[in-house]
Parts: C-alpha cells; sequence; structure tokens
C-alpha cells in the first residue's frame, strides 16, 4: 500500500482546508506530465500576448512600400507584409477576435452540451430519447456550410454573433459524451448509497458526480475551443464573416486572396498567422495530456 | 437476539418489469415475505432470479410495478414525508464491489462526515471525529486515524467493504440490505467480515436482508434466521435456514443442495447428485408455461407442473412455503392444488396408462 | 452516427402503449430512415424560413435590387423573383411552405439567380461527382491508412516508430486541414516548387472529356491529388490516435490470448480477432467525420478552386444567389445524411451483436 | 457430525493417483513483471511434475500468482514479463520439449497440440464477432500443417457432444448467443479439439452458477476418467480441488507452500496457511461451524517479507520463520511442506481432529 506522501496536519480540519490542500496538489500534477505542462506553457503565452501584448505594443499600421515582404529583421522581428507593414504587431494585435469567438463558442456549447447532457442522463425516458435524437440529427448536419449559409444570409457582425452561432451547433458531440459519462457515474454504487443515505441530489449532484466529471468537461471545452477556431478562420478565410481590422485570420485571407502567396520572400509574412493558430491549437491538446493526469483520482491526490 | 426497535418491512405480491424491445421481461414476479425488526432474512439464487432487484426495492430505492411494499403496515407510496424521511434513513444498502462501492475521489473521512453532517447527527468537530473513529473501530479498521485521511484506491477489497457498513451505519439504520457484500473478497477474509455484521446485528439489533448466490455462505450468515430461494423472478422457498438447508422441501433446492461441492473429497465425491433434465436456464424472455423449473426438473410431471404457475405457498407448514405441486401431494397438501392442474395431470395419466 | 442502440437496455417501467407501432419503431432500419427524412426535412425548413421570412432576407433584397438598379416596377420585381425562386410570393405562407416543399420533392429546386435559365438541379448534377469523387476516395483512403497505422502503432508500443507516428497523428489532427492545404500550395507550389499549383487549378484540364478514358482519370486524380492530400492529412491523424488505443484496450482481451494459446498465426490473429473488433468503435465515428469532410469541402474547393458543390456553394453565398445557395446546401445535407444511413448499415453488418437484436 | 471424524470411513474413490508417465515436469520455475514501482515476484521457484491421467489442483488466493504459473507453462505471459526455469512436456512419443527454451514459431505450433488451456470468464474468450464454428476452423487451420489432419466438421460434433451441446444449434451461433454455462463448455470443447496430453483449467468454475458450475464439473469428471487427460485446475475454489484433484498444491505470495495426496492435504494439512484455508470455508453439510479467517491482507508481491513470505499472518510464526524462508520438507510420503514448525501445526490440527 503506497503510504500518504507528504505528512499532513492532523486531518481534523474540515472538509475547507481538505479542497484548498487538493487544489494546491492538483495545480502541482499539471507540471509532471512534461508534453501536458510544455503545452500549457504555450498557451499562457500566446494568451498574454495576445490580451496584454496590445496594451504595450500600440497599433502602428503605416504602410512603407518601399519595405515589403522584408525577411525578419531588428526593426522588423517578423518581417513586413505586402504593405510594408510590421507583421509583428499584427500578430500581436491580431489574437483578440479570434480567441474571444473561440473561447466564447466554446463556452456556449459546454454549457448547452453539459446541461443538456446531465439533463438526459438524470431523466432519461422520452426526454432523453428526444434529446439524444436531436444530438444525433444536429451532428449529421455539415456545420461549415450551414455556418456560411448563416453568414451570407444573417449578416453576422461582431464576435458575439459569430460565436453564438458557432457554439449553437458544436454542442451534440460533446453533449453525447457527457450523457454517457453522467449514465455510468449515474449507475456507480456509491450514487445509490448516498441515495440511500437521502444525502439530497445538489450534494450528489455536485459532490459526488460533477467532480467526476470536471475532468471530462475541461477536457472536451479545450477540443471545442480548437474546433469553434476552426470554424470561425475558416469563415474569416472565406471573407464571410465582416470582421474589422486585422486578426489572424484576415491576415491569411489577405495573403491568400492578395497573391502574396506567389512572391516566394513573402514567407515570413504568411507563415506567421498560420503558425501561431496552429501553435496555440497544438498548445491546447498537449494540454489535454496534463488535464487528463489531473483528474484522474489515483493521480490527483493519491 | 436483542429486542429492536426497528418496523417491520412486507412484500404483498410485489412484481417488477422492464421493458426490452417491444417485449416486457418480469425480473422479480409475484413475491411475498415480511421481514420482522432484528430478524435476518437470506435469499439465495443464481444470477437474474431478481434478487438483487428485490433487495433494491426493499431499500425504497427502486419501486415495483405490481403489488405493495409495506413499511411498519402501511404502503410506501402512502407515506407522508416525514415518514418517508424515516423510512429512507432506516434502511441502508451494501454493495457487491469494493472497487465501485466508494466515491474514488473522496477520502474516507469525507465519505462517512457526509451524512454524518448532512443530517445534523453530530455537532461541533471533535464530536464528528469522535463518531468517526467509534464506527471505524466498530467495523474493525484499527487505528481509526490512519484509515480516515486514505483513498479508497490505498485500501484493499476487504477494507473498503469494511468502510462501506461503516457508511451504512452513519444514520443508525433499523434495516442493512447486503448485496453480495462478500463475493468479491477472498474467501480467507470472508469470515471475519461476516462475524463482523452478525457482531453488529446482536449488539445493535439491526435488521439484515442478506443476498448471496453460494449457499454456503448464506448458510453461516443466516443460521439463526431464515432462507428464502428465488428462481427466475419468484421465490420458489422459504423457511427457517437449518430446516430448508437439512430438509429442503422445492426441487430447485434440493438440486441446489446436491449440485454444491463441498471442501471435503470423501464427502463431496460421494454426495447424492440430483440429474437435471436440461442443463440450460430459460430465458426470462420466454418463460416456459406453469412451472418455470419444469424444463429442468427431475420430479416433472406432464399436466400437472407445466399447466398453472404453483403460488408461493402452495406447499404450507407453520411458516415454511414452498411452490411445487408434487411436492404438495407428497406433503399431503393435495387441496392446495388448482382444480386446472388436477385435471389436466388426470388427463395425462389416463393417456399413459 | 447516431446509432441510439448502444444506450443501455431502457429500465423503463414497462407501458401498454401500441404494440404494432413499437414493433415498428424498435426495427434498427426503419428508425434510421425516418431520422434521415426528418433531418432532411428540418434542413429544408430552415433554409425556406431563412430565405423567406427573416427580415432583409434575400428575396426581399433581391427584389429592392431589380427595383432601384433596373428602375422595374416593384409588382413586376416581385413576379420575377417568384419564378426564380420557384414560389408564389402573395399566397399566404403556409401556402408558400407547401408549394416550396411540393417543388422540393419533385427536384424542382428553382433556377440560378446569376447565370439564368440555369436551374439548380443541374448545377448540382454537374458539380456534385467532383465532391463525391474526391471526398470519398479521400475518406476511404484516410481511414484505411489510420487503421493499419493504428494498429501497427499499438503493436510498437512504446517504440520509436510509435512515438514518431503518434506525434505525426496530433499535430496533424490539431492544425486545421485548409492551414494544411495553404502549406502544401505555399512550400510545394511556390517555394519548392515542386508542382505546378496553376495547373492543378479546377477539377479538370480544359479539352478533357469525362468518359470512363485513361486520359480522363489520369487528369482527374491529378487535379484531385491536393485536394485529397488535404483531406487525408486532416482526418488520418483521429483515426490512427482512435485505433492505437482501441486495439491496445483489444490486445488486452482474453479472447486474444485465448486465440494465441490456441496456436493461430500472427497474421490471423491480427486481422480477424485483432484488427476487426478494434475497428469497430472507428465506425461510429466514421459516419461523424463524413458530416465533418463534407463541409470542410467548402473551404478545401475554395482553396484549390475545385469545383465541386462546395466551391458551387461559396460562390452563390458570395453572389446572394439564394436559390442555388438554399438547392446545394440541401443537397449536401442529403449527401450527408446518407452516407451516415449507410455507415450505420455496415455498422450494423458488422457487429452481429448489434444486427440481431436489430431484427429482433 | 464435525468435519474431521468423517475421515475415519475414508472410502475416498481416487486413493492414490494412477501411476501414468510423466507427461509435465516444471523445475526451479521464476516469474517476475517489471512495473514502475519495481519487479512483481509473481513466481518464486516453483517445481512440480504431472503423470498421464492425473488432476493437479493448484490453490491460492489474490497475491498467490496461481494464474502468471499457469500461463507461464504455455508461455502466454505479457512482454514485461520474465522467465526463468524449465518447464518440460513428455509428448505421446516420449520427445521432451522444454517450453521456456522454444521460439515463436516452435511455440505456437507447440500450444493447443500439447497443452490446451481453459480461461475463467467465457464470455470474452470467444471472438464476439466471429462463429463458434469459425473458432473450430481456425484451430484446425493453424495446426494443418503439422500433420494433424481429420474431418473438423465431424471433430467438432463429436468434441461438442461429449460436452452435452447440441452441435448444429452451437456452430452457427455466435459467443453472445450463449449462456455462460455453454461458452465454457464450448471452451472444453475446443480445448479437446487436438487431443492434447495437458489442460489447463484456470478457475473454470468461478464465473458460473452452481447447476451450471455441476455440469462442467461432471464432464471435466468423464474427460479425466474416459480420456485420461493430465489435468491442472488453477483456482480459488478448494471444493473444486476436493471434487476433481488427485493431488492438491496451496500456493501463497508466488511459491507452492504445501503440495499432496488430496487425502492428505484435505485431512492431514501441515502448512498453517492449508490450515487456515479449511476453517474459513463455510460448508452445506452438518451445523453450524465456527469458522475463522486468516488475520492481516493478502501479500503484496513487490514488498515481500524476509523469511517465510507468510510469517505476517501465521499463528505459528517462530524466529527462524522472520530470518530464512523454508523450502518444500517432505512431511509424509508423496506430501511436501514449507514450514518449519509443521510438526507443531500438525500436532495442532490431529489434536483438533480428534475432539
Amino acid at each position: 500500500m503506497t503510504t500518504a506522501t507528504q505528512r499532513q496536519a492532523p486531518s481534523s480540519m474540515g472538509d475547507r482546508y481538505e479542497t484548498l490542500r487538493g487544489m494546491g496538489s492538483t495545480l502541482k500534477l499539471m507540471t509532471n506530465n512534461k508534453v501536458g505542462f510544455a503545452g500549457f506553457l504555450v498557451v499562457l503565452i500566446i494568451l498574454v500576448v495576445t490580451f496584454i501584448g496590445p496594451l504595450i505594443v500600440p497599433f502602428d499600421s503605416t504602410a512603407d512600400v518601399s519595405q515589403i515582404y522584408q525577411p525578419p529583421s531588428m526593426q522588423h522581428l517578423l518581417g513586413t507584409d505586402s504593405a510594408g507593414r510590421d507583421v509583428l504587431i499584427q500578430i500581436v494585435h491580431g489574437g483578440r477576435d479570434i480567441l474571444i469567438v473561440g473561447f466564447l463558442a466554446a463556452f456556449v456549447s459546454t454549457t448547452i452540451a453539459v446541461t443538456l447532457g446531465s439533463l438526459s442522463a438524470f431523466i432519461g425516458g422520452r426526454t432523453d430519447s428526444l434529446l439524444t435524437w436531436i444530438a444525433d440529427m444536429v451532428l449529421t448536419i455539415p456545420q461549415l456550410p450551414l455556418l456560411a449559409v448563416l453568414a451570407g444570409v444573417l449578416r453576422l457582425n461582431g464576435q458575439a454573433a459569430v460565436a453564438l452561432v458557432i457554439g449553437l451547433l458544436f454542442w451534440p458531440s460533446l453533449m453525447r459524451a457527457v450523457r454517457a459519462q453522467a449514465l455510468s457515474l449515474k449507475e456507480r454504487d456509491y450514487v445509490e448509497s448516498a441515495r440511500a443515505l437521502d444525502l439530497g441530489t445538489p450534494h450528489i449532484v455536485f459532490r459526488e458526480i460533477a467532480p467526476n466529471m470536471a475532468g471530462y468537461i475541461a477536457i472536451n471545452f479545450t477540443l471545442a475551443v480548437t474546433g469553434a477556431m476552426y470554424a470561425s478562420v475558416g469563415l474569416i478565410l472565406l471573407g464571410l464573416v465582416p470582421l474589422s481590422g486585422t486578426n489572424w485570420g484576415v491576415m491569411i485571407n489577405l495573403a491568400w486572396v492578395g497573391g502574396a502567396i506567389f512572391f516566394p520572400d513573402s514567407i515570413w509574412y504568411i507563415m506567421a498567422p498560420i503558425l501561431i493558430i496552429a501553435i496555440f491549437q497544438l498548445g491546447l491538446v498537449a494540454m489535454n495530456r496534463s488535464l487528463v493526469e489531473m483528474f484522474d483520482p489515483r493521480l490527483r491526490r493519491g | 437476539m436483542s429486542t429492536s426497535k426497528g418496523s417491520p418491512i412486507q412484500f404483498e405480491h410485489v412484481g417488477r418489469s422492464y421493458g426490452v424491445g417491444t417485449q416486457t421481461v418480469r425480473a422479480v414476479d409475484d413475491v411475498s415475505f415480511t421481514v420482522e425488526p432484528g430478524e435476518t432474512l437470506c435469499l439465495v439464487g443464481e444470477s437474474g432470479c431478481g434478487k438483487s432487484t428485490t433487495g433494491r426495492m426493499v431499500a425504497g430505492l427502486l419501486d415495483p410495478t405490481e403489488g405493495r411494499v409495506l413499511y411498519g403496515g402501511r404502503q410506501v407510496e402512502t407515506l407522508n414525508d416525514q415518514e418517508r424521511k424515516r423510512y429512507r434513513r432506516a434502511v441502508q444498502i451494501i454493495h457487491q464491489d469494493p472497487y465501485a462501492s466508494l466515491n474514488p475521489i473522496r477520502s474516507i473521512s469525507q465519505t462517512l462526515s457526509a451524512p454524518l453532517k448532512h443530517h445534523k447527527l453530530v455537532n461541533g468537530r471533535t464530536e464528528l471525529r469522535n463518531r468517526l473513529e467509534e464506527l471505524m473501530t466498530l467495523v474493525g479498521l484499527t487505528p481509526p486515524g490512519d484509515f480516515l485521511r486514505k483513498y479508497p484506491h490505498q485500501l484493499s477489497g476487504g477494507q473498503r467493504q469494511r468502510v462501506s457498513v461503516a457508511r451504512a451505519l452513519t444514520v443508525e439504520p433499523e434495516f442493512i440490505v447486503a448485496d453480495e457484500p462478500v463475493s468479491m473478497v477472498d474467501v480467507s477474509l470472508r469470515v471475519s467480515l461476516l462475524n463482523m455484521m452478525l457482531e453488529l446485528q446482536s449488539e445493535l439489533g439491526v435488521t439484515f436482508l442478506f443476498i448471496t448466490h453460494d449457499l454456503a455462505v448464506a448458510k453461516h450468515f443466516a443460521w439463526e434466521g431464515r432462507l428464502g430461494v428465488m428462481y427466475l423472478g419468484r421465490m420458489v422457498e422459504i423457511g427457517l435456514t437449518p430446516k430448508v438447508v437439512g430438509e429442503p422441501i422445492h426441487p430447485y433446492t434440493k438440486s441446489l443442495i446436491s449440485a454444491l461441492p463441498e471442501p471435503d473429497p470423501d464427502l463431496t465425491r460421494n454426495k447424492e447428485r440430483i440429474r437435471l433434465r436440461s442443463l440450460d436456464i430459460p430465458s426470462l424472455l420466454e418463460l416456459p408455461p406453469g412451472c418455470t423449473f419444469h424444463p429442468r426438473c427431475p420430479y416433472y410431471e406432464e399436466g400437472l407442473c407445466d399447466t398453472t404457475r404453483p403460488a408461493e405457498d402452495t406447499v404450507s407448514l407453520n411458516g415454511r412455503l414452498a411452490a411445487c405441486y408434487v411436492m404438495a401431494r407428497e406433503l399431503g397438501q393435495e387441496d392446495r392444488i388448482p382444480e386446472e392442474s388436477r385435471r389436466q395431470a388426470k388427463l395425462h395419466e389416463q393417456r399413459a396408462s | 452516427m447516431a446509432i441510439s442502440q448502444e444506450q443501455p437496455v431502457a429500465a423503463r417501467p414497462a407501458r401498454a402503449s401500441a404494440p404494432a407501432l413499437r414493433r415498428l419503431l424498435s426495427n434498427f432500419l426503419l428508425r434510421r430512415v425516418l431520422k434521415a427524412l426528418f433531418t432532411i426535412w428540418l434542413m429544408a425548413s430552415i433554409t425556406f424560413i431563412l430565405i423567406r421570412l427573416i427580415p432583409g432576407s434575400p428575396v426581399d433584397v433581391y427584389i429592392s435590387n431589380l427595383v432601384l438598379q433596373y428602375q422595374i416596377p416593384y409588382i413586376e420585381a416581385r413576379q420575377q423573383a417568384a419564378s426564380l425562386f420557384s414560389l408564389d410570393l402573395d399566397a399566404p405562407l403556409g401556402q408558400q411552405y407547401f408549394e416550396y416543399l411540393s417543388n422540393l420533392v419533385q427536384g424542382d429546386l428553382g433556377t440560378s439567380l446569376v447565370t439564368r435559365g440555369t436551374t439548380v438541379s443541374t448545377l448540382i448534377l454537374r458539380y456534385l461527382p467532383w465532391t463525391l469523387f474526391s471526398v470519398g476516395t479521400a475518406l476511404m483512403v484516410s481511414f484505411t491508412l489510420g487503421i493499419l497505422l493504428g494498429m501497427l502503432m499499438a503493436y510498437k508500443r512504446e517504440t520509436r516508430i510509435d512515438h514518431v507516428l503518434t506525434n505525426i497523428a496530433s499535430i496533424t489532427s490539431a492544425i486545421p486541414d485548409y492551414l494544411m492545404g495553404i502549406l502544401l500550395v505555399v512550400w510545394l507550389g511556390v517555394q519548392w516548387s515542386l508542382v505546378d499549383i496553376t495547373a492543378m487549378r479546377g477539377s479538370l484540364s480544359p479539352g478533357v472529356s469525362p468518359g470512363l478514358n485513361f486520359t480522363f482519370i489520369r487528369d482527374a486524380l491529378y487535379h484531385a491529388s491536393l485536394p485529397i492530400l488535404t483531406y487525408v492529412l486532416g482526418t488520418i491523424g483521429l483515426w490512427m490516435l482512435t485505433m492505437r488505443s482501441s486495439t491496445e484496450s483489444t490486445l488486452g482481451e482474453d479472447y486474444v490470448t485465448v486465440a494465441r494459446a490456441r496456436g493461430l498465426r500472427g497474421g490471423r490473429i491480427a486481422l480477424a480477432y485483432v484488427g476487426r473488433n478494434a475497428s469497430l468503435p472507428l465506425f461510429t465515428q466514421f459516419a461523424i467525420s463524413i458530416a465533418f469532410v463534407v463541409g470542410g469541402s467548402l473551404l478545401i474547393e475554395w482553396l484549390f478552386v475545385y469545383q465541386g458543390l462546395g466551391y458551387v456553394l461559396y460562390n452563390s453565398i458570395q453572389q446572394r444567389d439564394y436559390p442555388v445557395m438554399q438547392g446545394v446546401f440541401l443537397m449536401i445535407t442529403t449527401m450527408v445524411v446518407i452516407a451516415n444511413l449507410l455507415a450505420d448499415l455496415v455498422y450494423s453488418r458488422l457487429d452481429p451483436r448489434i444486427r440481431i437484436a436489430g431484427r429482433e | 457430525m464435525a468435519r474431521n471424524e468423517r475421515d475415519e470411513i475414508a472410502t475416498g474413490s481416487a486413493a492414490t493417483p494412477p501411476e501414468g508417465d510423466l507427461v509435465l515436469s516444471v523445475e526451479n520455475l521464476v516469474v517476475e513483471y517489471r512495473t514502475g514501482r519495481g519487479p512483481v515476484h509473481a513466481v518464486r521457484d516453483v517445481s512440480f511434475e504431472l503423470r498421464q491421467g492425473e488432476s493437479l489442483a493448484l490453490i491460492g488466493e489474490s497475491g498467490s500468482g496461481k494464474t502468471t504459473l499457469g500461463l507461464s507453462l504455455v508461455r502466454l505471459l505479457p512482454s514485461s514479463a520474465r522467465l526463468h526455469g524449465t518447464i518440460t512436456f513428455y509428448s505421446k512419443d516420449g520427445l521432451q520439449t522444454d517450453a521456456a527454451t522454444l521460439s515463436e514459431e516452435e511455440l505456437r505450433r507447440f500450444r493447443w497440440q500439447e497443452c490446451a488451456m481453459v480461461f475463467q470468464s467465457a464470455l470474452n474468450a470467444l471472438n464476439p464477432v466471429m462463429r463458434i464454428r469459425d473458432h473450430f476452423k481456425d484451430t484446425y487451420k493453424a495446426h494443418q500443417r503439422d500433420g494433424r489432419t481429420f474431418d473438423l466438421d465431424e471433430r467438432s460434433r463429436e468434441v461438442l457432444k461429449f460436452v452435452q451441446l447440441d452441435a448444429s444449434r452451437v456452430l452457427k451461433a455466435y459467443p453472445h448467443e450463449l449462456s455462460g454455462g455453454m461458452r465454457q463448455r464450448v471452451m472444453i470443447a475446443l480445448g479437446l479439439l487436438l487431443e492434447p496430453r495437458v489442460l489447463i483449467l484456470d478457475e473454470p468454475t468461478t464465473a458460473l452458477d452452481v447447476l451450471t458450475q455441476r455440469a462442467i464439473i461432471e464432464v471435466l469428471r468423464r474427460l479425466k476418467e474416459e480420456l485420461g487427460f493430465a489435468m491442472i485446475f488453477i483456482s480459488h475454489d478448494l471444493s473444486l480441488a476436493a471434487e476433481l484433484a488427485d493431488r492438491v498444491a496451496t500456493t501463497y505470495a508466488g511459491r507452492i507452500v504445501e503440495i499432496g495426496d488430496v487425502q492428505q492435504v484435505f485431512y492431514h494439512p501441515r502448512h498453517p496457511y492449508t490450515l487456515g484455508l479449511l476453517n474459513a470455508v463455510p460448508t452445506l453439510a452438518g451445523g453450524r461451524e465456527d469458522l475463522t479467517s486468516i488475520p492481516g491482507t493478502p501479500p503484496d508481491l513487490i514488498e515481500l517479507p524476509a523469511g517465510c513470505k507468510f510469517n505476517p499472518r501465521c499463528p505459528f510464526a517462530t524466529d527462524r520463520c522472520y530470518e530464512d524462508d523454508p523450502p518444500l520438507i517432505e512431511v509424509a510420503p508423496g506430501q511436501l511442506a514449507a514450514c518449519w514448525n509443521w510438526e507443531t501445526v500438525g500436532a495442532q490440527w490431529e489434536e483438533g481432529r480428534t475432539q
């Protein structure tokens, strides 16, 4: 039997101390998976660059025709674009829209999925088959074409609208996963004995079941962010979403539509937005490996 | 047996059926019995015979689809909130699988403190502490301090089952439903778990409904209580354990006893064997007509056994019941066989002779 | 793929609803078909509502354009719009909707606003095969390759090849496929100029007419190679990772140990015991990915100027050619729904436990 | 009637095992698994022999390494396992093969021809997506080239009839369409297909109900008496050993702690663990027994104590038991026990018997 590694204070402390100590060791666990931790750092850095960068680095879009497609140099760390503007500044200022849409859409779809998934699992019967049926149906609808049609017809302007529409389309697969997980947890013996002990539904949902699903939901949330970014950048690329100003999607669109790709030395300008999006998505997926371990009961507080 | 303060739980023609695709499956079919306070009733039967479903209905965790469940003489559905709360806490359950019965992410002290704090059975931290240690000692997990801090995956199967029992005791129940509590624990450790539960019964006067597939464990645990044998959702025999094991009446009980191997070479190799007519259990989806054991029963008589279904109390000898017409005739209770079956039996006799 | 079959046997108390209806509904196949039809109907209604009802809807925009630009009187503009949209704009809403549906059933999806006279159906018939061809081939290649590589990774667990393939799989499945498409064009086409991307534009070289001859097939493949490569790169990672974990758990099953104990050859075990069982869960995922990949064709076909349905849909959205947009979108959804149906059938044939249950 | 008096009237059918020729001999078998927490000593220096027509029961509980022992005989261990020692199979024509040294291909051909296995959970011992008929075909095809040719269909029906199964219905069925008992009987039939000399059965009856278990025991008994198979039963259930075994070995923490003829081990045990097991198993016959458990918890095969591995739970332990691990000592003709104080153990048991 593994004895508890760190010496604990006498356990006469209340539950609160137990959860605090738990949180501490949970965060520590994030570090012990190398790949996961690396992913976590990447995501953190990009978030900082995107949301704090613009406060430090003023936006300057002065075009300078003599300086087009410059390779990275001291003044332009990432070189310049087709109009001679600094690429780094565009990257720093270009993330906000994309990430907001990504996280907002993921939040919307995760909330819908968790609510409908748990409802469907706990109520069962007709509600369960109806909700699963709806989820299955939405799953068979190709998301991008519907998004494109909606964007074309409805003039989606502003991140909130785009995020909402994406969120409303992306919840089914997560809902089915949450439902399956909730169903299996609901049948567990310790939930039945909690019912026998008359501990009440709030205790069962938030103390017995939710903690076991937290990891599951966190992992699916990060996947939802990647999915939402896939869709939003896609729409921007197709020019169907009139997002003003510059963002990574618009940069790629301009580079592609403007034919910049045919100039060999424009490579830095094209690669910068593509790489930042790809690296962010990779960071999220890698981070999941730590999330898996963070929420695995055997490792978490062993 | 110390006088215990509980109320009896009574089954009256209780049934539970499920919709499987287009058919309905009767997991429990017209079962009636009463468990008196302080008593031990043991339910034995093969897998799929409905003993676990019955256990959950006794514990009020599953509603019957037919018949009535009574607590203290009153039907459970008609209890008012206050009475229902008392019934809810009066009956607790212990599960079979030690690895699934404790929430893996909550420590043992958290698992045990939840009911104590929720129902305000203790006030203040020190009283909680003492009650936790008292419970741990009751179930034989000493020194308590060590175990309270641990998590389920740090304990062995036997230790987890003891925590399960301690959790059931937190609300001072009158009645414990133990669903195969020892079948996943090593044989050499089972007995200490059974003896611990027997001590609890004599000390606290708790009523036990003990569910198992192992007749020998049933005999050991319920020696002073009663034994009920179930087959395909029905109670085929019930009575005092020494009688049911010593002189079984229903052919199914006889077959179980004769089929069970004993840990004693000479005894078990020379045991008189009952030849069954067919080896395989019929599926719950297509139950044979009349007595559901007739396709396998060595005492089968055409017409008599496969026309109507024997009621639970076909044979009734002061509390000792068995659902079998052949045995009813043998024991001189022929009048309890319904007219329909008697006529069919005569018909087949004439045709045969 | 939405088989609700994996729902645990519903432990609901038995109710006496009409047995005939329940027997009908419980037939696995019929339920699938009903659901498919309902999805198509729902999508048709959504596009109807979008096109017709939302203020500032495309019909009104089209009418106001005609009035402003060509000074056509309002009434006449309405007639023109009605004929193009094959809608009677004055009739009460319910009647319009009913008419819209009946036209739909007869395959009349209205005519294109931009290219006058060509009906949407002809457009679809011309461009649908290209999407089917490119997406279909890509899915087949990616699925089979993904399964084989996945099994290899599971058999060679924790070796160098496993680590390399796992990393490749996780990278390609994380990065959006259209970004990889762009990278292909930029690096293969421009930077290393290994591929003449300008020649590869479009789905067919000029002057080559479709027919069962070698030149057509070679040319079609040549044009479709980059889109197919992009689709494969976009989906193969997921198959590899899923198959790897599924194979790993199957290798731990008793029947594999028993097969080895029975002295069966490694190949036989890998194929009939491990492969078949491990690939089952992938079929459910295959159906879901159909919707994803077909949807993605919108972007990939735009990227490579590959004239399939996705490309037509893109153009119709850009040019506000609503009838075409409506018709093509419906066609894409129908394609996905049918593909899901087929995947359901294949899955139920493969897993006897489902097939038998389905027939009860 | 207290259990111990009954053996006075020891009629007992197979008193001493038939003197068949040697079929299998295992010498100093050691198996270790590499894990994160250090090596697991699953099998620690086990030796025994098996003769034609004889059945040996290996009885042990969790942490005894009995399943590893079974799997190691046909080298079916996972890659993380290391195996030392010799496993010699003697085929009918006197050829001796040491399974420990066989190459992969030789091993493949050897398995099921010489030594077949029946596993515990019959449900997933059969390939869920294949009919039973194909399982027989696979087994036959795998050994066809080694000269084992016979009419597959006829042979399959023959072995299925032997285990009382309706061949026509079973052959075309899928595993999930058969009950637990039927699947276990199919596994036994598959084991007989190539007429191996040794049949290893790992917990053959554990996952089954009493009546189905009885049917399997009857089949195994006929197998032994009519077809003269040499069999090894691996189980935690003493009653199964009492029913079918000629010789019984109790195992603890990866080693055989006592081995002997079934009458000797059941009625004259000499090892404290065997004693503890016999006193802990409830029986159906007779009145209520005062049963006692073995104290403590099952052994952790990674952190084993010094000396005798049973000392933490042994009421007879003396100083010597904490220092060195006792070898198997002959305590009676054909009976060995690994205990320094077997005399006191024997004395206490025999004295308990006479009360």
